[in-house]
């Protein structure tokens, strides 16, 4: 022992070791190999794939898949390849930050109720609230509410954007919020809580480094359900007709405008049904298996 | 669990009214305009006139207090009026009044109701019995093919939207499918046909194969989650254990001894979930044209039918309530050990 | 074949219309699926036929200058009602119910939703039972308003008598189960659901209506309905399928139904602002000053109108449902004009007109620009599949001549909504050039032409509302349009519609794209549908039959 | 206190070689090797061992109650009453658990079922295995509880387990695996959980019911003060293995294993001397990763020598009834010679 | 140890610590868990004070309330002269460095996500300016004193067993150089052979720092090893309190001694010997305790007295305490 600097056991994150039992969940992995596949591919796959998403070609429309238009053209002969690479955008776009926002919500009253013995009473109140209105029919008066407000002030893509993911982010915070705090209120029973206290560790402190850590799991599997949830969410507001404008792709409006082709055109509909099913269902496998991983219990020496 | 019962049901009272006040609000402030929906070539005078007619221009917390009364004050009455046929001098009031129908919209709500209870309740209870075997045997094999077959099911399930689910089976079932056929189905619910005999039983239970079984995939899929994980977390229970030292058959350890427990927090999901049967699925029920609940909140959102979107967004608002209520108090009769009070 | 024989022998008929009706008195709900629904029970005096032509219904004839039932000075007309038609409940029926009818709509309170046919009149009374005099206050050379078309049928006076002025709403009962002369009788009406019906054993027409029974569903979408009817073969009858052309000649394939489509005087059109709309300008002021910075040249409109290719538009869109037409009147037929052809894209002749004009690009950014002025403009309009693939490929072609658009796509319930407090209405305008479809009532234009007259423009003075929504202005017009008010006679006043409509499109008042027609659907089994689309399309249901 | 059983008695249960594996994520563990003892009728035998000695798994895989996957049973013989409990069919196998043998749990806390009253669950093996009606049954538990010592025991048979303090719970536990009057009872540390009062409670229930009942008794627990005060017999595990076998005094007096004496040596009493520093067996117990190849104590052991890392020491007799497995001859005070 | 000089570091006067409990229509206060219930001892410099008794009597709570972990119902607590009961937070955050807290369950009172240079380095962190080279060097010094590798500190707390994840909770405990530290039962989730490692370890931190401990435990013979004097506590109360030897060689009050004889001896020629009191009953619930004596309805030597009147809990014999009527005589 005289060598003080030097360690010799490598200095192993935590996270190598929920990568290491997450790789052990065959589903995971390939779930989360296809997730970043999509997310890649919808990413940079615009730019490598030459053709504009909102280009018209009408000359060739309501074409099959060939070499030129890998999955066919729509009815006014724009690529669907394209629109669905853009679609994708935003459709996961609105999953991912319509998710974290539920989350970061229902994170923050979560842990506020658990934590802040005098705060739970108002909070979880105001979860019930919240969970005792009806959804969809506010969601949709949300929408006609704050559409033409927020169009004018954003234009009509970013408006309907901010009012979908900050609609559906604020309609389902409610469950991880009620979980984050049960897991707080567990927590916060753990000795090592108690530990921190003995010490002096002001609220602060104790919430961000040692109640966080240790609801990330509950957090990270309502992470997982959220985005399918988001995703749903859009493409049934779309079938409402209250998601995108119908000229702006997204996996739920292509799927929408598809269904009245699918006796014709099959494929049509077979693209976006196959990219949200395939989302939702890696973002799934995702889940089930980062629950493990973050599980001590499981993942344990 | 009395105590605890009562303290509940009060303090619904003033949640009720506090969402009730959202609700009117929310619905209230909404651009939805009664005369939205008419034909482009009635010219606005007539629009104003209208709307006149159709009290919409009056104070805000007037309308609210109106509302408020009409709904918990002279409908309930009507309904007493109805059912035991007492006077309680309801005859010279107004009710609450669709803009669309210019009907009551108790009545409109009253007579979706049967459609909706019967498809989406259906649904539920096909749904909820289909899942509770996949979700007892998924666990019990966990990681069987069984077990990644059902959840592969139900993850799709979960993730297939059923405007295209339902129009999916409808051109399978419907179309390609000759109509003389003994497989084909209709894609049109019947809402007006009556069961009278076998053969309308028949022909009843045809017509709700499709719409009961795309919701029940959805329901079953959510619900076999649950109860997959509900027994996965106690067949790992010492009492378990106890159970099986004590010589019991494997199917009594699992469908008496671990099924008893895990279903504990099952049933409080299920009873959860009822409140949306009520709500009908507004999405398949308009794929299939069950015109039920879900279809007339949706047409009265998009008709700007106010009165109607307030009823009915605060009925389903009391029996998520209601059911909250009943899911606890549920929750604290199976289990033994939860003493409310 | 199933054309005659005894009343309510053939049975069933089933008819989807995928928007539900939501009540059955037209008075109290201008949506064409209520006027039609309603239209089965209840009927006018007088209606008209699938040309256009006024036919009488429940009166002996069309009441005339020349056969005196219109007055010289065009301030009466007097109906005389046909011996022998009794209500649905056996009582007769009387000029009483036609006055009534009238009071009921004109009562202020009351909320009617077609006091517009009642305007102008300023007196209805019953000479004796049989006959019915209107008076206006004015010459009214087109009197046909009151008691013409499924919007304005009678009610039985009887019935309705408690439900006039503040009571209307709250007659629930007679709102749905309305008693009338026509074919058929409520059995039970779910609103907005379905609509049961049976035949009307009062009805005068022996033998009629063939059916027995209709079930009348409501809900869902057009697919839907086009696929029950023409693939499933579950419904007879399936109302304006607004669907995609390809969509509609597949489900033909199904060979349970066929298509049918009809021509009003519906036309999809590009409107052009007259007015400055700039974002800059208050809103006092934006689509309220003139001139518009540069819609106001002839170049440039009409390079806009010949870059569009209005075929492929069709074809596109509305296939069977839709016809080319460079007129903003395109029916009937007489008021159709001739004058302009449209029908060929021609992108190299707007160049040209552009060039010509002075319009050059001069700053190399892709838009032509004159005096500092950029041709780019704002194109907006309702969200909806179709609008929003004729503005992609709009845009296309415009960009192609150097004439830059940016898209915008509003809610219809607000862009058509007609609220004061909401930028986006299409009444305010607030772009340069907006897309949609209007129509009229009826057969004759000349309110429909008003809507060309320089006072009618929306302001912030008259709360925006009024429909001439282009701001058009033009002095000749409205000197041609007061000659028409004050013209008799179908021919003449025609040739008048026709030079009105010329002005307009030839000034720059709009862009006509597509003369859009009703497209519905019935079984291959269902005789003696006559699609007609100046009244109800329900109107001859008493006609229709099964094929055998 | 009876001094060891008669010796001509035939065992009821003699375990031979047992081996239990466990499949895992990161390899084999093997938590039972090669594990023989036998028990004789109305004999207690204790078993004692620090935690994860494979006590428990030992005594699960006797009857069949470990699940599998992950567990394997690799060999061995289970003979009792003259059937080899590991080579049985389903149904006979379970015609011993809970009739012919019962068996006791650690925590009485979690082993009752919580939703179930208590007379159900003593009525549940009384029904099945004795084929009693609802009312025998219920007669019957009623004479359990009492036996067991609960007051008031026909109206507690309807109380559910929450309803009863940890002490109750672990006599309705005793009585639930007394209830078909079992040739056998195994109690897999039926005391760890409970109070020193409690503890003694069930201690001097047990003793009582062994002399009414007159069942033979494996008793699991790593205190050695309990198996001091009830066991006839001692067994003394370590890593997966019986080190050291004898009866109770003898072992005390005279302990052969240096795991043995050691343990001896650490554990602090309240009566006997205060030394002024306590000894400790330093170092950490064995991980069971492979089958053992040498003594699995060796890392410990202050008498090691270079045979014990290269074989895994047999059960070497050393005295009557007495054997221990190590190389090191206590009463010779040095090596086995060859 | 009975030394008059040597000053109470620590000194707790009935203190009480009551939880409430909310029942009813209107979620009042119904009642409350009298957990602790008007205690009173001293704790020398440098000595060692065992708490012993049952699950439940209130153990844990007193020694957490000491610290002030709970907010106090009523009684003061002084440690080093300072009153730590009714301390402003800033004071109480102060002094918090003087008196530090060893858990129970070593897996849990280690947080699973930090590394174990975190663990050790958090209290230097809150009350500590320095570098974190400074703090480095202090966490690697308390790991060579508690005994363990160096080498360890980057790893988590599941990669220890369970005597070196305490091992842990001690470094964490000795990292600000408390005086006073309670022990709650530190080696209850140990197996036996660790168990002796621990308070070996505990001792000789004893020796070389001069601390003061509250040993809670219930394992009457560790106690009897470690403690100098020795409380033991029933439902809420202490009933008895004297030097470790007197009171193991002769327990004064029922209870203590019932205690005592319960537990087994691993030594048959021993245990065969020892006469056992079997208490009857169970513990009676802290939010209704039974009038008179806590005690009276499982007392082998009830009187009449016991069931009506609390006995006073006073020293009988020099350095002994006991709260018993037994012993009302004697002054
Ligand atoms: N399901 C399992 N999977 C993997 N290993 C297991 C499993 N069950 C037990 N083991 C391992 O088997 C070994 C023996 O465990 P066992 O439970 O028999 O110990 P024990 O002596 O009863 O200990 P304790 O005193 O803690 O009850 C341990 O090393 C344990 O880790
Ligand atoms: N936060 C709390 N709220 C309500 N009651 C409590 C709380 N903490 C402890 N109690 C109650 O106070 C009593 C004493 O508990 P405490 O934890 O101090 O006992 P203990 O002697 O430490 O027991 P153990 O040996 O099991 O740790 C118990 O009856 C317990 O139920
Ligand atoms: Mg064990
Ligand atoms: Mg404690
Ligand atoms: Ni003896």
């Amino acid at each position: 022992m005289t060598d003080t600097t030097q360690i010799t056991a490598p200095p192993r994150n935590q996270w190598w070791d929920v990568w290491d039992q997450f790789k052990t969940h065959k589903g995971a992995l390939i779930g989360a190999i296809f997730f970043v596949l999509i997310i890649l591919g919808v990413l940079f796959g615009p730019w490598i794939w030459g053709i504009d998403a909102t280009f018209i070609d009408i000359r060739s429309r309501n074409q099959g898949p060939s070499f030129a238009h890998p999955m066919g053209t729509d009815q006014l002969g724009r690529d669907t390849f394209a629109r669905m690479m853009a679609g994708g955008r935003v459709s996961l776009a609105v999953g991912l930050t319509a998710m974290a926002l539920a989350l970061g919500l229902g994170t923050l009253v979560g842990v506020m109720a658990g934590y802040f013995k005098k705060l739970d009473g108002l909070l979880m109140r105001t979860t019930d609230l919240f969970l005792a209105l009806p959804l969809l029919p506010l969601l949709l008066v949300i929408i006609m509410l704050f559409r033409d407000k927020l169009n004018a002030a954003f234009g009509p893509e970013g408006g309907i954007f901010i009012l979908m993911v900050s609609a559906i982010g604020a309609t389902s915070w409610m469950q991880t919020a009620r979980i984050v705090r049960g897991d707080v209120l567990a927590i916060k029973e753990r000795e090592f809580v108690l530990a921190a206290r003995s010490i002096g560790t002001p609220s602060r402190r104790m919430i961000t480094r040692h109640i966080l850590p240790n609801v990330l799991s509950p957090i990270m599997v309502s992470a997982t359900l959220g985005i399918a949830n988001a995703i749903i969410t859009e493409s049934a507001l779309s079938f409402l007709g209250l998601g995108f404008p119908p000229d702006f792709p997204t996996w739920g409006r292509l799927l929408f405008d598809s269904v009245d082709y699918l006796q014709q055109y099959p494929e049509r509909v077979m693209w976006p049904g196959l990219a949200i099913s395939l989302t939702v269902l890696s973002v799934n496998y995702m889940g089930d298996g980062l629950r493990d991983a973050l599980d001590p219990k499981i993942r344990g020496r | 669990m009395f105590t605890f019962t009562i303290r509940r049901l009060i303090l619904t009272v003033p949640t009720l009214l506090f969402i009730s006040f959202v609700i009117f609000m929310i619905v209230k402030l909404s651009p939805s305009d009664p005369t939205g929906n008419l034909p482009l070539t009635i010219p606005s005078e007539v629009r104003e006139q209208i709307r006149e007619a159709l009290g919409v221009n009056k104070p805000l917390i007037v309308q609210y207090g109106l509302w408020l009364k009409q709904f918990f004050w002279l409908e309930p009455r009507i309904y007493m009026e109805h059912a035991f046929g007492w006077d309680l001098g309801t005859a010279g009031e107004t009710r609450l009044i669709s803009y669309q129908t210019r009907s009551p919209v108790m009545d409109l709500i009253m007579q979706r109701m049967p459609q909706t209870l019967m498809v989406v309740g259906t649904a539920y209870l096909v749904g909820t019995l289909i899942a509770l075997p996949i979700g007892i045997i998924s666990a019990y094999k966990q990681y069987s093919v069984f077990d990644q077959i059902g959840t592969l099911v139900s993850m799709i399930g979960f993730s297939v939207p059923p405007f295209f689910s339902g129009v999916l089976v409808i051109v399978l079932f419907s179309v390609m499918i000759p109509s003389d056929s003994y497989f084909w189905l209709p894609s049109i619910y019947d809402t007006t046909h009556e069961v009278v005999d076998w053969e309308s039983f028949k022909y009843q239970f045809r017509q709700m194969i499709m719409p009961v079984m795309v919701l029940a995939l959805q329901i079953t899929a959510q619900i076999s989650r649950f109860t997959r994980a509900s027994m996965l977390d106690n067949l790992n229970q010492d009492y378990v254990r106890t159970a099986r030292a004590k010589g019991l058959r494997e199917r009594t350890v699992v469908l008496v001894h671990v099924l008893r427990n895990s279903m504990i927090p099952v049933v409080t999901v299920i009873a959860l979930g009822i409140p949306s049967i009520f709500g009908g699925a507004i999405i398949t029920e308009q794929v299939f044209k069950v015109n039920g609940l879900g279809q007339l909140l949706i047409i009265a959102i998009q008709g700007g039918d106010v009165p109607t979107v307030q009823t009915l967004t605060f009925i389903f608002a009391i029996l998520i309530v209601l059911f909250n209520l009943i899911a606890d108090v549920l929750y604290g009769i199976l289990d033994p050990r939860i003493r409310y009070d | 074949d199933g054309h005659a024989g005894e009343r309510g022998r053939a049975g069933n008929v089933s008819i989807i219309y995928w928007q539900a009706p939501s009540i059955m008195n037209p008075f109290l709900s201008g949506g064409t699926k209520d006027v039609e629904a309603a239209s089965m029970v209840i009927e006018p005096l007088a209606r008209y036929n699938e040309t256009g032509a006024l036919v009488p219904w429940l009166v002996e004839e069309i009441p005339t200058t020349e056969n005196g039932g219109v007055s010289e000075d065009l301030t009466t007309i007097t109906w005389k009602i046909k011996p022998g038609i009794t209500w649905s409940d056996g009582t007769p029926f009387t000029s009483a119910d036609v006055k009534f009818t009238a009071d009921y709509c004109m009562n202020p309170d009351g909320g009617c939703a077609q006091v517009t046919k009642f305007e102008g009149v300023s007196n209805v009374e019953a000479l004796d039972d049989m006959t019915v005099k209107v008076t206006f206050d004015k010459p009214t050379p087109f009197p046909y308003g009151p008691f013409v078309g499924g919007e304005s049928p009678i009610l039985q006076a009887a019935q309705f008598a408690d439900c006039t002025g503040a009571a209307a709403s709250s007659c629930s009962e007679q709102n749905f189960n309305p008693i009338g002369t026509g074919p058929f009788k409520v059995v039970e009406f779910k609103p907005n659901d379905v609509i049961t019906m049976e035949a009307n054993e009062n009805f005068r027409e022996e033998g009629k209506p063939a059916f027995a029974t209709v079930t009348f569903k409501g809900g869902g979408d057009a697919t839907a309905a086009g696929r029950a009817v023409m693939e499933t073969g579950e419904f007879d009858y399936a109302w304006n399928l607004q669907l995609a052309p390809d969509v509609i000649a597949n489900m033909e394939k199904g060979g349970k139904g066929m298509p049918v489509a009809g021509f009003g005087p519906l036309v999809e059109r590009i409107m052009l602002n007259q007015t400055n709309p700039s974002a800059d300008l208050g809103p006092e002021e934006r689509s309220v000053i003139r001139p518009h910075p540069f819609l106001g040249d002839p170049a440039v409109y009409k390079a806009m109108s010949m870059a569009i290719d209005r075929p492929l538009l069709v074809e596109v869109g509305y296939g069977k449902a839709g016809k080319v037409t460079c007129n903003w009147v395109p029916a009937p037929d007489a008021f159709n004009s001739t004058s302009m052809t449209c029908d060929k894209q021609d992108i190299e002749g707007a160049k040209k007109m552009l060039e010509d004009a002075g319009w050059v690009d001069s700053n190399g950014n892709g838009t032509r620009d004159k005096d500092g002025v950029e041709l780019s403009l704002l194109y907006q309009t309702s969200t909806n599949a179709v609008r929003q693939d004729f503005q992609a490929l709009i845009k296309q072609w415009w960009s192609e001549i150097g004439i830059g658009a940016e898209l915008r796509n509003i809610d219809a319930s607000v862009f058509f909504g007609g609220d004061a407090a909401s930028p986006d209405t299409f009444q305010k305008f607030y772009a340069d050039v907006e897309m949609y479809a209007n129509t009229f009532n009826g057969t004759d234009p000349q309110s429909y032409l008003a809507n060309g007259l320089c006072d009618k423009a929306p302001s912030p003075a008259t709360q925006w509302q009024g429909e001439n929504i282009s701001r058009f202005c033009n002095e000749e017009f409205d000197a041609l349009h007061k000659q028409l008010a004050e013209t008799a006679g179908i021919e003449a006043r025609a040739e008048i519609g026709k030079k009105l409509n010329d002005i307009i499109v030839q000034n720059g008042g709009m862009i006509p794209l597509v003369h859009r027609g009703r497209l519905s659907a019935h079984a291959n089994s269902l005789g003696g549908v006559v699609l007609n689309v100046w009244d109800s399309e329900l109107w001859n249901v008493a006609d229709w039959y099964r094929k055998p | 206190m009876p001094d060891g059983p008669a010796p001509v008695q035939e065992p009821v249960l003699d375990v031979r070689g047992l081996k239990t594996v466990f499949k895992t994520r990161s390899g084999e563990v093997h938590a039972v090797n090669d594990v023989s003892f036998d028990v004789r009728p109305g004999e207690l035998l204790g078993v004692v061992g620090e935690s994860g000695s494979g006590k428990s798994v030992t005594m699960m895989s006797l009857i069949g109650l470990l699940p599998s996957p992950p567990a394997d049973i690799r060999g061995g013989q289970v003979l009792f009453e003259g059937k080899d409990l590991l080579h049985t069919d389903a149904d006979t196998l379970r015609g011993v658990r809970g009739g012919r043998i019962g068996f006791v749990f650690q925590d009485p806390m979690t082993s009752l079922n919580p939703v179930f009253t208590v007379g159900f669950q003593i009525m549940e093996p009384l029904r099945k295995h004795m084929g009693m009606t609802k009312a025998q049954a219920r007669v019957r538990s009623v004479e359990l509880l009492e036996l067991v010592g609960i007051p008031d025991a026909s109206r507690r048979l309807k109380d559910y387990p929450h309803q009863f303090s940890g002490g109750m719970r672990q006599r309705v536990m005793i009585a639930i695996a007394l209830a078909c009057d079992p040739k056998v009872l195994i109690a897999d540390e039926p005391t760890t959980a409970l109070d020193v009062t409690i503890q003694a409670q069930i201690l001097e229930l047990v003793k009582d019911l062994r002399e009414k009942l007159g069942m033979a008794i494996i008793w699991i627990t790593h205190d050695l003060g309990v198996i001091a005060g009830i066991a006839d017999r001692v067994m003394v595990m370590y890593g997966g293995q019986v080190v050291e076998q004898a009866p109770t005094r003898e072992l005390f007096g005279n302990p052969q294993h240096p795991y043995t004496r050691a343990l001896l040596e650490t554990i602090p009493t309240v009566r006997g001397e205060r030394p002024e520093k306590l000894n400790v067996i330093e170092g950490q117990p064995p991980i069971l990763g492979a089958a053992p190849i040498a003594c699995p104590f060796r890392d410990r052991c202050q008498y090691r020598f270079e045979r014990c890392n290269k074989e895994n020491p047999p059960r070497f007799p050393a005295g009557p009834g007495h054997d221990a497995a190590c190389f090191y001859d206590f009463n010779a005070g040095g090596p086995r010679g060859a | 140890m009975l030394d008059e000089q040597k000053q109470p570091l620590v000194r707790v006067d009935k203190l009480k610590m009551h939880f409430p409990i909310y029942g009813g229509l209107l979620r009042r206060r119904t009642g409350e868990v009298k957990a602790v219930d008007g205690i009173s001892f001293d704790i020398y410099e440098g000595e060692t004070l065992g708490l012993v008794g049952e699950s439940g009597c209130g153990k844990s709570t007193v020694g957490r309330s000491v610290l002030r972990l709970y907010e106090v119902t009523d009684g003061s607590v002084t440690i080093d002269g300072r009153d730590i009961a009714h301390a402003p937070p800033e004071e109480l955050r102060q002094m918090r460095t003087q008196m530090q807290m060893i858990f129970q369950d070593p897996q849990a009172s280690l947080n699973p996500r930090m590394k174990v240079s975190e663990i050790i380095g958090e209290p230097l962190r809150e009350h500590r300016a320095g570098s974190a080279a400074d703090r480095r060097e202090r966490v690697l010094e308390l790991m060579d004193q508690v005994g363990l590798n160096r080498d360890f500190a980057n790893r988590y707390p599941h990669e220890f067993s369970g005597g070196q994840r305490q091992r842990i909770g001690i470094a964490r405990a000795l990292a600000l150089n408390p005086k006073f530290i309670v022990c709650d039962e530190p080696i209850a989730a140990l197996d036996v052979s660790i168990q002796a490692q621990v308070v070996n370890l505990l001792e000789e931190l004893q020796d070389q720092l001069g601390l003061t401990y509250l040993f809670i435990s219930h394992d009457l013979s560790m106690v009897r090893h470690i403690a100098d004097r020795v409380a033991v506590m029933y439902l809420g109360r202490i009933v008895e309190l004297a030097p470790r030897d007197a009171l193991y060689h002769e327990p004064l009050h029922p209870y203590t001694k019932a205690l005592l004889s319960a537990v087994p001896e691993p030594d048959p020629s021993i245990e065969e010997k020892v006469e056992r009191i079997i208490l009857t009953g169970d513990v009676p619930s802290p939010s209704n305790p039974p009038t008179g004596c806590n005690f009276c309805t499982r007392c082998p030597a009830v009187m009449d007295i016991c069931k009506r009147d609390e006995p006073e809990f006073r020293e009988v014999l020099p350095g002994r305490f006991v709260a018993c009527h037994h012993f009302n005589d004697i002054t």
